[in-house]
């Protein structure tokens, strides 16, 4: 019971904000963004309290299994935490510009964000199932959410259409696998595999199921469809929002289901995973070229740094497991600043869409420009910038399960992918700048935006705790 | 020769109604609220396929899972109503073949 | 002891920051706050040439520290021989480079002399690293100064030259990433040294050797792979073509010296075919291109592919005379000169562009065709750029000629042919060097534009005095240099004809 | 003085007065810059004449040391250092002296010349330099001073940086100089793998154990290493001391002021390569083959250059021509194991020839700077003392007996008679037939400026310093300055009597026997020696041998083509025009190398450029992946076509793509 804690505050929270919002005026809805904020401190704060003292690799359990807490779950949690008071950060001057500022958003975030939690304990096929519905319903509600946009309506249904197809293919997979194992429960189903065995006909037609969903919840190839049109469609924050909360989520799904549940049949889903993952950063890449709407580039530029996720899972150790939960972090804060900048850039009345909009950035304001420059250069994976220590432990996990040739495609796809995020750059630093742009966020904003770009410096140079800390979340 | 309706007949009508909902998913190009009754008939068939394995298995747990995806149907399909509705508002169309802004 | 290399390193890169901090309004402050900091990077260089211990190939100033310890990562500096000589080169540009600036860059005045500082850390880095994966991060992290460097302050083109410039060395280098993840998972290390003592079959050698060589023939470059060096020095700024040519460069030798020979031994003698033909196809081939160009730019950017065949030359020949006469006799001057080489071409391409700087400032073009007769306007300017010119050439008594010279005779061992073909050099070198000279220094004033030169002034004048005392210097007396890299050459050398293989 | 001292302060002066007026040129001024640079030359020369005093009356030893280390690799040391030994001391003193001379002339012959002081920098670094080539006690040194020689060679043609001729001249010479210095390192580089040494010491002493060895340098033919090392040296020497077919930079180099024609093209600079070939004695001995090589190359180039300067009409180019040629004999000699009489010849040539340049240069300063013979004729009265002057040189330089020429190049006529090396006999007729020509050439060219009519008008009123049509001057010649005048007469004294004073202890007297190593059997000029009965008695002599009427038929021919019958030029020039053309056109030497290797290596780096390295490697591989990679993209973006149902058809093609691959075909 007290396990889930923090689930319980984010739930309740969720409800007093919806609350709260209706007794309040115009002028006094900043504090809703406290309360959301101080939801995500609190939240730390106990998950934090409930993993001090516990040795690493100890897991504990609730509500007869479904529920499990370990050091993956509480990492990635704190981080969805973080992220999300990044987002809430970067949002709350999107909302007010557009006029949105409103319980809404929030409401919707951190039920997701509970989702998310639950998804990421979810130790059970009901549990992944439900976390994954709320997460991802939330999600739907987000992308519309903005209820005046053609574009984020049409983003909106296809997303739910084609989600709710994901989570239907997915649910035939768990019932093959129910019905192979007669469990629902993700480490009996573990241990029946261990027993019976594998060769099951059944259980494979499950598993590829259960891929296929993972692989849409990551936005991975052939299953990425909606990811750019979401990311273009939606409005700014929900975009923010979907690309980083509930891809944490995502592999901590990809992790339970296949990792805790599936682990013996690892040497079938791994052959699937290398192949989903080349097809990502091939088709994420190569699409990204051709992108002038940055967030369309970026929603692209995600779809491959997700097959660079997968590949970590590919050698089935701790290491590798280490190196996804890692990248995926790493991916997650990437994703937070860049659409963050976009949201700075923006300003009142105006989404940013085309990469021409960065034109000249450098010369307007010069710190934010490096701000930008420190991501993109970290999602290129260029050193000393945090997204090149995950390219390279994922590579390495690659090597390690032997499939150079993955390492090799994925290298000299992520030059090829350089290739955008440099254009990016150059239009930064490089191309002259209509001279009316003035860029100017609050202090909070700047503040946030500054710190979250500097930790992908900072997480570069000091690379090794949060490495390890990832590593170690990991039975070898 | 009902008696003798085994798992496998459960199993692939289950099957049937998934091939049929996908079918209908991207062979429909008209109408997007046939897109949501196909996303209510996969369900329909993860159900199907819960409950004859839970008979099989003489295990509970199947169908319960089947409430849950019951209930959690619900809300998608209140959901999905309401992205409907907005999308209508905002297009004046809820042809499939019309929501291409977003491409490329 | 004060961790030396550590400070040459985070000196520059913090007076780089301390530089960016001073702004877009305040231009004089950066540019005193960078060339503090470069100067004080020149002196901290004073105690490590005087503390260097040159009768031992054993690592020097040593500084070790876990970075990232769940993949043994180490943030593990150290020096010999060979990183020494390309330390000082390195620190010795830094102030040259900001005082080359000081007046002709005018737009965003401490984002460039940041980048420079940055990127003067990061080759200190690279050249003291000795765990390959912090070698790995110093030697891609350099891309990004360079890149904004050529890319803000470049020329009309600069854009497809600065990416070209940044997607052909990245592309090289992450086959070389593969390679040393390989090695790691291989040794469980990333120390450098323990890859060299790391037993490995003729099959992975050969592919890690292939991995290593695409990053550093890259950046070298070698023929085929050179074609981003002529468009990137054509639109890159003065500074930058500077510290391009002058130490970018060097890294691909020293890769070669630090990485390829020594972890890859069997798999570099058996491709050492290879690499010996593509060297001398550098130095013949690029020799008779450059010859043509219009540009004076891309003219000296082809004369540096063409002086950097001999440095693989040098270093390759080494298996060649170990099989000729089953010693390294001659093997040691073919490295060392290698080595000089790399220095030398330092000091003299670093000038050269310098001197194209000097008149691009003042006339705007980089194009032969626009000058003539500069010798008529600028006597100080004419006899700088002879000097450098010829020291290009190969010229004995500066330094162009003591690499050449150590090489070609290194050579001779190996094979009659590769003396001759790299010989070649002294036509094709004087052939392209003499000729700009004609064009450009010689002749009756060509138009208005030389009409009105003004002669170097000071600024320029110290910093072209500097460069040339340096060209002479190691020209009449390279015994220091040489004398810096013995102990570590030969235990190269002992090394590398030690075969990996059984 | 220590004597080492004496020896550093030889090369260090001109160094010195190099750096002071090259560099602090506006703070000495002009006075400044050729005061400084002359009392250091004259320093040097003081200097040099000591040592050799020394060594002929104290008995000093040959000295060879090292100064500094310059590097060490491998245990092989690499130095700078001085070996100092008669024959190192005969070239310093022959070099500092002309080079005095020289400077002295300057001052007069580029009196108003805006470059003065860079002027007098450049000669003495040159001097510098030619200094740190004859005294170096190792290859690499030598290489060194080779070049440098070559450097300052390069500089001083080009001197006149406005002329399109001098800069063009002058960029020929130094690449055709490298063509030599090409073979030259790659001889180096053969010594250094021989005998693991540049040391000339350590090397010399080895050589005849490497006799026996060969090398292979095209596919199985083997090659005596040692024939390879003197060829590979030799090929050096064709360049620097422009043996066909690598002359061809000589002639052109007239396009610099005279003095250091003079100087470096006729005195010092040229002869290096003799003077190399015979320090590399010990090496040659070694090789007969190499030395044949050589002999031939020197014959031919000893009579048919000389040919050439019989139609050419610009003074400076008959003199230079006449150079070529005179340089041939020394090859020759050198080819035939008669070194010292190369040496010989070398030094008696450095003194007459410098004196023809420096007069030939006196003329030029009188008809402002018109060169071209065919606007002279007639100066003698104006300028006496060039005139006199110039017929001592010419009659050295033809061999009339008891001149210095005689004796030096008589001695090789009669070693080469003596040879019985391969070729001898081509080569002997070669160069007696060359006195021939010499003698043609040389009074056709004292014909011509000094005597018969004047060619030019003097155009009273014009502008002294504007350039006037050919044949025109502002005002009568006169006779040149005291700067002039002085070298010209201090050089016409040894002109006449060095031959007479030194041929015995040159020659004869094993004076250069410390330094050139003559193996036995090759010994012709000991062997020419058993005939020598004194100078004089070689003088009375030389009258009775076929030269010597060679010599006179050529004078006669000349006196009747050039002083009384100017027709008959004309006539023959007619009669002959595919000889004149062959003549005049240098054997179209240069049409050649502008045809074939000029423009051919322009074509082929045009070629290279344009086709493989823009068409190729960037066009198709660089640029042509990344227009690739582009167009898989926009398939690939094509892909995303926006329609709900095709998104789906895509999953479940996924979907069903993996089923098949993991279901059906397990």
């Amino acid at each position: 019971m007290l396990l889930a804690a923090p689930e319980l505050l984010v739930l309740v929270m969720a409800c007093v904000v919806l609350c709260v919002d209706m007794y309040l005026r115009e002028e006094r809805r900043g504090i809703i963004h406290m309360l959301a904020m101080l939801t995500l401190v609190f939240a730390a704060i106990i998950t934090l309290r409930q993993d001090a003292g516990i040795p690493s690799k100890e897991i504990e359990t609730a509500f007869n299994g479904v529920f499990v807490r370990d050091y993956m779950g509480d990492l990635l949690k704190l981080f969805a935490y973080g992220t999300l008071a990044l987002v809430f950060t970067y949002s709350k001057y999107f909302l007010r510009n557009n006029g949105l500022f409103r319980a809404d958003f929030y409401t919707l975030s951190l039920f997701s964000l509970l989702g998310a939690m639950l998804l990421i304990s979810g130790n059970s096929l009901i549990m992944v199932y439900l976390g994954l519905e709320l997460t991802s319903l939330a999600s739907y509600a987000l992308v519309a959410f903005n209820r005046d946009s053609k574009d984020g309506s049409e983003a909106a249904m296809k997303y739910f259409v084609l989600g709710s197809m994901a989570s239907g293919l997915l649910l035939y997979g768990m019932s093959m696998i129910y019905g192979a194992t007669g469990t629902l429960a993700l480490p009996a189903v573990a241990e029946a595999l261990a027993t019976t065995g594998t060769d099951n006909l059944l259980l494979v037609f499950g598993m590829v199921f259960l891929v296929v969903g993972i692989a849409f919840k990551l936005g991975v190839a052939p299953f990425h469809m909606w990811v750019p049109d979401v990311y273009q469609g939606a409005p700014l924050a929900a975009t923010l929002f979907i690309s980083t909360v509930p891809k944490l989520a995502a592999f901590a799904m990809a992790y339970r289901l296949l990792v805790s549940g599936m682990a013996p049949l690892h040497g079938d889903w791994l052959q699937m995973l290398a192949v989903l993952a080349v097809a990502s950063i091939i088709v994420g890449n190569l699409a990204a070229i051709m992108q002038t709407n940055i967030r369309r580039m970026l929603a692209y530029s995600t779809i491959s740094h997700m097959g660079f996720v997968l590949l970590g899972m590919l050698p089935g150790t701790g290491a590798g497991y280490g190196a996804s939960l890692f990248y995926i972090i790493v991916y997650a804060l990437m994703s937070a600043a860049a659409f963050g900048m976009l949201i700075m850039l923006s300003g009142k009345g105006h989404s940013v869409q085309d990469l021409d909009d960065l034109k000249g950035l450098n010369r307007h304001n010069g710190w934010l420009a490096a701000v930008m420059a420190l991501v993109v250069f970290s999602m290129a994976g260029v050193p000393p910038l945090v997204g090149f220590f995950a390219k390279w432990l994922v590579i390495e996990a690659v090597l390690q399960a032997g499939l150079a040739w993955v390492a090799i495609v994925a290298v000299v796809f992520s030059v090829i992918g350089a290739y955008y995020y440099l254009r990016v750059v150059k239009i930064m630093y490089f191309d002259d700048a209509p001279s009316e742009v003035v860029h100017d966020g609050p202090v909070d904003f700047s503040a946030a935006i500054s710190f979250n770009g500097l930790l992908m410096l900072a997480l570069g140079l000091f690379s090794g705790g949060l490495i390890a800390v990832c590593v170690a979340s990991f039975p070898a | 020769m009902l008696t003798s309706l085994s798992l496998a007949h459960y199993l692939t009508l289950g099957a049937i109604l998934m091939c049929i909902s996908m079918a209908g998913i991207f062979l429909n190009r008209k109408n997007v609220l046939i897109l949501l009754m196909c996303i209510e008939l996969q369900l329909l068939a993860v159900n199907m396929n819960f409950v004859a394995f839970s008979r099989y298995l003489d295990n509970l747990d199947g169908q319960v899972f089947v409430f849950f995806i019951l209930t959690v149907a619900a809300a998608e399909a209140a959901i999905g109503l309401a992205i409907l509705v907005v999308l209508f508002r905002n297009r004046r169309t809820i042809n499939v073949a019309e929501l291409d802004d977003l491409k490329g | 002891m004060m961790p030396l290399l550590s400070l040459l390193i985070w000196v520059p890169i913090l007076g780089g920051v301390a530089t960016l901090a001073a702004g877009d309004s305040r231009p004089t402050m950066a540019k005193w706050i960078s060339l503090l900091a470069a100067l004080v990077t020149l002196v901290l260089c004073i105690p490590l040439y005087t503390g260097f211990d040159n009768t031992t190939a054993a690592m020097q100033f040593e500084e070790m520290r876990p970075w990232i310890s769940a993949f043994d990562v180490n943030y593990h500096l150290g020096v010999d021989g060979f990183s020494v000589p390309l330390i000082l080169l390195t620190a010795f540009f830094g102030p040259l480079v900001v005082i080359a600036g000081w007046e002709v860059i005018k737009d965003k005045v401490h984002q460039y002399m940041a980048a420079f500082l940055i990127m003067e850390g990061l080759m200190v880095g690279v050249f003291s690293a000795l765990d390959g994966l912090l070698f790995y991060v110093f030697f891609e992290a350099m891309l990004i100064p360079m890149f904004l460097v050529i890319g803000i302050w470049g020329g009309p083109n600069r854009v497809y030259a600065t990416i070209k410039f940044f997607l052909y060395t990245f592309l090289g280098s992450v086959f070389m990433l593969v390679g040393i993840i390989y090695l790691y998972l291989n040794a469980g290390s990333w120390a450098i040294t323990d890859w060299h003592a790391l037993p490995l079959t003729m099959v992975e050698q050969k592919w890690i050797f292939l991995g290593l060589l695409a990053a550093f023939a890259v950046k070298i470059p070698m023929w085929p792979v050179h074609t981003w060096l002529p468009d990137a020095h054509v639109e890159a700024p003065t500074g930058g073509s500077v510290i391009l040519a002058a130490i970018m460069l060097k890294i691909g030798g020293y890769g070669f010296i630090r990485f390829s020979l020594p972890i890859t031994p069997d798999a570099a003698a058996a491709l050492d075919w290879l690499m010996i033909a593509l060297s001398l196809v550098a130095i013949v081939y690029i020799g008779f291109v450059a010859l043509v160009q219009q540009d004076m730019k891309k003219l000296i950017a082809y004369s540096s592919i063409s002086h950097m065949g001999f440095v693989t030359l040098g270093l390759f020949i080494a298996f060649a005379i170990y099989r000729n006469s089953g010693g390294t006799q001659g093997a040691g001057l073919g490295v060392e000169g290698a080595m000089v080489q790399m220095v030398s071409h330092g000091f003299i391409s670093g000038a050269l562009f310098l001197c194209v700087g000097v008149l691009y400032d003042r006339v705007h073009s980089r194009e032969i065709s626009a000058y003539g007769g500069v010798a008529n306007t600028m006597p100080w300017f004419a006899f700088f750029a002879v000097l450098f010119l010829m020291a290009n050439s190969g010229l004995p008594g500066t330094s162009g000629f003591v690499g050449e010279f150590m090489v070609i005779l290194a050579s001779f061992r190996a094979n009659f042919w590769f003396a001759a073909l790299a010989g070649l050099t002294l036509i094709l070198g004087a052939a392209y060097s003499l000729w700009l000279v004609k064009r450009v220094i010689f002749g009756a004033v060509a138009n208005k534009d030389v009409a009105a030169l003004r002669d170097i002034n000071g600024r320029e004048a110290l910093v072209l005095t500097t460069l040339a005392i340096a060209v002479v210097g190691m020209g009449v007396w390279p015994f220091p240099v040489v004398d810096m890299m013995h102990a570590s050459v030969d235990q190269l050398l002992a090394h590398v004809i030690q075969s990996k293989l059984n | 003085m220590d004597i080492k001292t004496i020896l550093l302060l030889v090369p260090l002066l001109p160094l010195f007065g190099a750096a002071v007026s090259g560099l602090l040129r506006n703070q000495v001024g002009r006075a400044g810059a050729h005061w400084v640079t002359i009392l250091a030359v004259a320093g040097s020369c003081l200097l040099s004449f000591w040592v050799l005093y020394l060594q002929m009356y104290e008995g000093l030893e040959t000295l060879n040391y090292s100064v500094y280390t310059w590097m060490v690799v491998e245990g092989v040391t690499f130095e700078v250092g001085f070996l100092v030994d008669h024959l190192t001391s005969l070239m310093m003193c022959v070099v500092t002296f002309v080079s005095l001379m020289v400077h002295i002339y300057t001052i007069g012959y580029m009196h108003d010349d805006p470059g003065y002081q860079r002027f007098f920098s450049y000669i003495n670094l040159f001097t510098f330099a030619m200094l740190m080539l004859v005294m170096a006690n190792n290859f690499m040194q030598l290489f060194f001073g080779w070049e440098a020689v070559g450097l300052v060679s390069y500089l001083l043609i080009g001197f006149w940086f406005k002329k399109d001729t001098a800069i063009f001249a002058n960029m020929k010479a130094f690449l055709v100089n490298r063509v030599g210095d090409f073979g030259f390192l790659l001889g180096i580089a053969a010594v250094l793998m021989t005998f693991g040494s540049l040391d000339y010491a350590t090397v010399f002493t080895a050589a005849p154990d490497a006799a026996g060895e060969t090398i292979s340098v095209i596919g199985g033919m083997e090659w005596g290493l040692l024939t390879f090392i003197c060829v590979c040296l030799f090929i050096g020497a064709m360049g620097k001391s422009a043996q066909a077919p690598l002359h061809v930079w000589l002639p052109d180099s007239m396009e610099g002021p005279t003095p250091i024609s003079a100087l470096i093209h006729a005195a010092t600079m040229v002869t290096a390569g003799i003077f190399m070939v015979a320090r590399m004695s010990p090496l040659f001995e070694l090789s007969d083959a190499a030395l044949s090589f050589v002999m031939l190359i020197g014959a031919f180039t000893a009579f048919f250059m000389g040919l050439i300067g019989i139609v050419q009409n610009d003074i400076k180019r008959v003199v230079a021509y006449s150079t070529l040629s005179q340089l041939g004999y020394m090859t020759v000699a050198l080819g035939v194991s008669a070194y010292s009489a190369a040496i010989f010849h070398l030094m008696t040539h450095a003194f007459f020839k410098a004196l023809l340049f420096l007069g030939a240069g006196s003329v030029i300063i009188a008809m402002h700077h018109q060169q071209d013979m065919r606007y002279m004729g007639g100066l003698r009265k104006y300028m006496p003392v060039t005139w006199i002057t110039a017929w001592l040189g010419t009659l050295a330089l033809v061999g009339f007996p008891f001149f210095a020429g005689f004796y030096s190049k008589d001695a090789i006529i009669e070693v080469v008679h003596l040879s019985e090396r391969f070729g001898a006999g081509v080569t002997y007729w070669l160069v007696v037939a060359g006195v021939f020509v010499t003698a043609m050439y040389s009074f056709r060219l004292l014909y011509l400026t000094f005597h018969g009519k004047e060619k030019f008008e003097v155009v009273e009123g014009a502008d002294p310093h504007a350039h006037l049509p050919d044949g025109q001057l502002a005002h009568k010649p006169h006779e040149s300055p005291l700067v002039v005048t002085i070298p010209l007469i201090l050089l016409a004294i040894p002109s006449v009597v060095i031959g007479w004073l030194t041929i015995e202890p040159v020659l004869f007297g094993g004076w250069l026997s410390d330094a050139i190593y003559v193996a036995e059997g090759n010994d012709v000029v000991a062997a020419l020696g058993e005939h020598f009965h004194g100078a004089t008695a070689m003088a009375i002599h030389g009258v009775q041998t076929v030269p010597f009427w060679l010599m006179l038929a050529g004078f006669a021919v000349a006196t009747l083509v050039w002083r009384f019958r100017p027709g008959i030029a004309a006539t023959t020039k007619a009669r002959l025009p595919g000889l004149y053309s062959l003549l005049d056109h240098k054997y179209y030497f240069d049409e050649f190398n502008q045809k074939v290797f000029a423009n051919g290596a322009v074509r082929l780096g045009q070629g290279l450029w344009k086709k493989a390295d823009a068409g190729f490697i960037d066009g198709i591989l660089v640029n042509g992946s990344a227009k690739l990679v582009g167009r898989v993209a926009a398939l690939v973006r094509r892909w995303q076509t926006g329609f709900l149902y095709d998104y789906a058809f895509s999953m479940i093609i996924g979907l069903i793509a993996i089923l098949g691959v993991w279901v059906v075909l397990r």
